[in-house]
């Protein structure tokens, strides 16, 4: 058991953080969540990307650093501590990419990546349908096949795209076989939201942004080489990115240590008027966040040796998105009346409180938790 | 003994109740967080004025309708349950009564009985809610109370989560005409009670739209609703609405009565309604999945004004403190 | 709105309060789940017949005293005020009797009221079975018809039944249709425990007491005036009395003001060392007694006004089962180390974790509440 | 970096839990609970004796195995599995480490080794764990630490929740032998420690035991480990568990590596496993109905020790309050 960095490790960090303190930007971007905070963050990605930061455990060709975990996520620990900005590419790069790398063939990884990982294409996900939110296997939105041109049509729609008003391709599941019900006969298909028959159009989410977006699609044209893995096999796939989602990719553990240290610097500006109740949730905030970084470099550790559990990226899901909702009201409270002025506080509040909701909701990854780590009955 | 509403004000309440359901649709909450909303905010107000609302509890003689704080509580909630725009609980519960102990501001208090005027109460502590839609200010300093009309305020406005409230921080040229400060610390205690029973009005509302959501709303071939961890979130739900409102009624009985432990049953109902309306905006969110994250649905609404109110008149953890006073424990 | 007691009200409170203050036992009784606590607390109940205290609700030529249900609140309060015994006559007297009152023959009713009040007869209760927990109607104990003796034969066994080893008497659920399912056919039976066949077992609670007893019974016959209500009728019988054991008639709110001027009192010792959060779940403790005070005032209003709401009891259960956790737990984090010393507030904090499981566990509380009061859909 | 166990942990874990297994029945913590079964609790105890359990953490030169704390919280975790009777984390990180550092107590320290003595720890506040049981006592008093055999003790009887643990007041004749006073901190440090590795322990075991009860027991013709309600409190017990224990083993190696916060990460462990093992105990107890509340059936003897445990060497109340010390919040 060894917690400290090796030389390469430390030497990897101290590079990380002298370039982070350098560059990243102040005063703070605005939210990417909105059209032109977002450009301003593909400005930042593209500074990244040169300096070879933006996607440190992929492969150099790909812009990479062949980075370990163990890099990656001192990495992301330097990029939260140094309040780098969020990162609007985050669903290409770690929910697609994952699957592209797995799945894909080797002319969609040169034609993908690359562009990926300089932002110059940047990715939204087409999951979620109306009426098909925690329940992804109901999907209707259809793929017919088009013999003629040599591809699919597309058909149906798409919501709670985030960022989906500003980004320029979308991938997503689409019924490819009529007949199918539930998780078969899906198709996983990487789309260009310039396609012709593809309707854009954002709306407000709770912070106030326009950070969602519902995508329309109209008999849209893709050929044969936009399907990702197997015809019929999208659910499988899908599956595979769901659970980066839910797991290490999406929520490293340095997000929640720097909202935490944040936290203890909101505290300290209150001085004494900080009442004992809140001092010691102030002081539960920050165990929270240890036990999740702790829990993280043990799983890791399991990674590495082979030995991770089915399902248990529900874990690492269900605590940090409680931790963050958690973390976000101690802030609030703190704040008393001055809580409720629109900023950095109300927002990361606001946003806390979709983590339980999104990438399968927290009930959702219970019954998981209970079903296939500790052998409940399905019902 | 008994414990239950008199026929008075469940009358009372029964009005108010289809007046705002029919005059104050959650379309006005869409307007009312931009200046172009003003108009028809007022023009709720204005209804509201005729009948007698803003007076509720100013006496007869006075103007107002001499009501009791038990009809104060009852009418609170059915605002709270509309999530009325406006400064209604501090117009009620705070600035009318203490007008109406100045004939010096006798024009202004006709225009407030009229809903006609708005007034925030500024309370030195930061922003001030509504500052950017009212008409006169009430002015708590250093222990000194006072009254200013718009004229005489700067306001810079301020954007706070709940874009209805139309908050601002305030500046006043000179000294505010002065108020009598005896009735100071019971506007105070009163519109805490007042914002207690929006927040149980706002709660029950939420509940309202999530137990109608989850029925409709089908996931794996099923409504949301018959997941039992959907159902016991709502049963806790509406558990702590219905124990939360005794104690909003019980405190408006002791206010009304003079007794003794009116603050303190004050502080009990306002940390008991805090804590509902936290609990029920969080499960309300969550059981309505990405659709109360969305603000083209109405949740939002609801939501983010409950927020705002838990915080106002301090917030739950400051009241159970003054009720561990209270009981020298 | 008036919560203050009426002049005859007062009389009553005044009358109650001094005659308690006299004869309530001091020092405390020992437990009465134990044998030897069982008798003294049987001398107890006979005081209390003897002054018209023991059943204060029911008519005079039963022992009672017609109390309306506020004086019936009121005697409760001061009762408890007082620190009067637990009462262990309390299954019969407001599980079964409201039961004989509505179904029972004015024989029956003549026969067993009087004493039940003076506690010459001591009644416990038979419904739960090995596998019959919150699933009550799925009893499989049954009572076979004995045509030639006039009465039935029973047969089967009882379980979780609390003082079932030193009372008289049980009263229970058999299934007297063999033909039948769930809750049809299910007979309502009042059976001496010295009947021939009747075998009864005590054993140890989590706090140490012998407080349950497993019940056997071995063909056991009872003639036909041992039937409560119609044959074949028990399940409809036995939720009228189950709805008593969940609302206002076994948990008054007396019982909790007293359990929270208790815990002031423990606090109060603490002094200056009783940190601001411990002082704060203790007003908070106070809140909750006081809130269920004021909830069940309004619901008597409504009782007799006639609007109580279907399934009102099922809020009560969880809240105060919630709430006596609070308080004991709240004891027990004051206590320190010395909270596991055996003694009334470790045995109050183990009894109050049965709260959330016996009289219907409040899983199945909550699930009555979302769907007969808010109308969730039944899968 | 890595974060898990080398193979030598590895290796002492499964040697310790299959003699556990074998050795710790439940019937033996039913017998443990008077001194009927003295006898039967001391052949464990020189079975682990035999394993060398007592002097884990004492260094070789004294005849210990000279382990550091990484072991030490794994064979903890597995003598709270099985809820091993006696002082076992006194004496292993505490009593047996004091001892090593005093020549003048070499023979009682032998039996120690031996697991032919069992040691109490009085700290001063109120009863002693296992006052009844033990051969020798560690006092803590005034700042002074000192050794006593049990001939110069008056132990008055304690009943106790968890009757095996055979408490009582102690009242000892005349002065205790000195320790060196050096170790102290770091010793109240280290059974701190250990009593959070038993929590984890215990807290699995519940955990075991209600999972296996709810996939069995039936009710409405399903398990009732198939209603969701159900599923959620084991996961969420489960999730508590996963979580405290790397906070438990990170402590660990903190102390064994000498680390500057290693005493705000035994906090922060011992908060973690507090609260966890509170959560799992009271879940465990509901999911079993009835059930749990029946002194026939297993489950109490663990839940039972582990709210001594909770209490035990400072309360997750206590210990947050120290995390915030060192955080300086």
């Amino acid at each position: 058991m060894d917690l400290t960095d090796t030389p390469s490790e430390a030497s990897f960090r101290a590079e990380a953080r002298s370039w982070l303190e350098r560059e990243v930007p102040s005063p703070e971007l605005p939210s990417g969540d909105t059209r032109e905070g977002f450009a301003l963050h593909l400005e930042w990605e593209r500074k990244l990307y040169e300096a070879r930061w933006s996607v440190v455990a992929w492969p150099e060709k790909y812009g990479g650093r062949d980075a370990t975990v163990w890099e990656w996520l001192i990495f992301e620990e330097e990029y939260y501590r140094a309040g780098g900005p969020q990162r609007v590419t985050q669903n290409g790069i770690f929910l697609l990419a994952p699957s592209l790398f797995t799945f894909g063939t080797t002319e969609q990884q040169d034609t993908y990546l690359p562009l990926m990982a300089s932002g110059e294409q940047s990715w939204c996900q087409g999951w979620s349908e109306p009426s098909s939110g925690s329940d992804l296997a109901s999907i209707v939105s259809r793929a017919v096949r088009d013999e003629a041109g040599g591809g699919w049509r597309l058909s149906g729609q798409k919501t709670w795209t985030t960022r989906g008003a500003f980004c320029t391709h979308v991938f997503g599941l689409f019924r490819s076989d009529p007949e199918s019900v539930r998780h078969h006969g899906l198709t996983y298909y990487l789309v260009p939201l310039d396609s012709e028959g593809v309707t854009v159009r954002g709306f407000g989410r709770l912070d106030g942004d326009e950070g969602f977006a519902e995508v329309f699609f109209d008999n849209v044209f893709v050929p044969d080489d936009a399907v990702l893995g197997e015809v019929g096999q999208g659910w499988r796939i899908a599956m595979s990115t769901t659970n980066s989602e839910r797991g290490l990719t999406l929520r490293s553990p340095g997000r929640f240590t720097a909202s935490v240290e944040r936290l203890r610097h909101l505290a300290d500006r209150q001085g004494a008027t900080l009442g004992e109740p809140l001092r010691l949730r102030v002081a539960r905030a920050w165990m929270g966040a240890e036990a999740y970084r702790l829990f993280t470099l043990g799983q890791v550790s399991r990674m590495l040796e082979g030995t991770v559990r089915n399902s248990e990226s529900s874990l690492n899901k269900v605590f940090w998105s409680e931790l963050d909702v958690e973390i976000q009201e101690t802030a609030m409270e703190i704040l008393g009346s001055e809580a409720e002025v629109d900023g950095p506080w109300s927002r990361a509040f606001m946003f806390s409180l979709g983590g339980p909701i999104y990438a399968g909701t927290n009930e959702i990854q219970r019954n998981l938790i209970a079903e296939r780590m500790l052998g409940m009955p399905r019902r | 003994m008994r414990f239950a509403l008199s026929e008075d004000v469940l009358a009372v309440r029964d009005g108010l109740r289809s007046a705002l359901r029919a005059h104050c649709p959650t379309e006005l909450l869409r307007d009312a967080s931009s200046p172009d909303g003003d108009e028809r905010v007022r023009g709720l107000w204005r209804l509201l004025g005729d009948m007698g609302v803003p007076g509720l509890v100013v006496p007869e003689l006075r103007g107002g309708l001499g009501c009791d704080e038990v009809f104060m509580v009852v009418a609170l909630e059915e605002l709270g349950y509309v999530a009325a725009p406006g400064p209604l609980g501090e117009v009620i519960s705070m600035a009318a009564p203490l007008l109406a102990d100045a004939p010096s501001q006798q024009e202004f208090f006709d225009r407030v009985l009229a809903g006609d005027a708005l007034v925030a109460c500024d309370t030195g502590e930061g922003h001030v809610a509504h500052a950017q839609m009212s008409d006169g200010f009430i002015i708590v300093r250093d222990g000194e109370l006072g009254f200013v009309s718009r004229s005489r305020v700067h306001v810079d406005p301020v954007t706070t989560v709940d874009a209805t409230r139309r908050s601002g921080r305030v500046r006043v040229d000179g000294a505010p005409a002065t108020l009598p400060l005896a009735g100071l610390p019971r506007a105070i205690d009163r519109v805490t009670l007042a914002v207690a029973a929006e927040l149980v009005g706002l709660s029950a509302r939420m509940l309202d739209m999530t137990t109608q959501y989850v029925q409709t709303r089908e996931q794996f071939g099923v409504p949301v609703g018959s997941f039992q961890a959907v159902k016991h979130a709502l049963a806790n739900s509406l558990i702590a609405v219905e124990f939360a409102r005794p104690a909003v009624w019980r405190a408006a009985a002791s206010m009304a009565s003079g007794d003794h432990w009116a603050s303190r049953d004050i502080s009990m109902a306002k940390a008991l309604a805090t804590d509902t309306a936290r609990q029920v905006a969080r499960t309300s969110i969550q059981c309505h999945g990405a659709m109360g994250y969305n603000v083209e649905y109405d949740l939002h609404h609801f939501v983010k004004r409950s927020w705002a109110r838990c915080a106002d008149w301090g917030d739950s953890e400051v009241h159970v403190a003054r009720v561990a006073q209270w009981l020298e424990i």
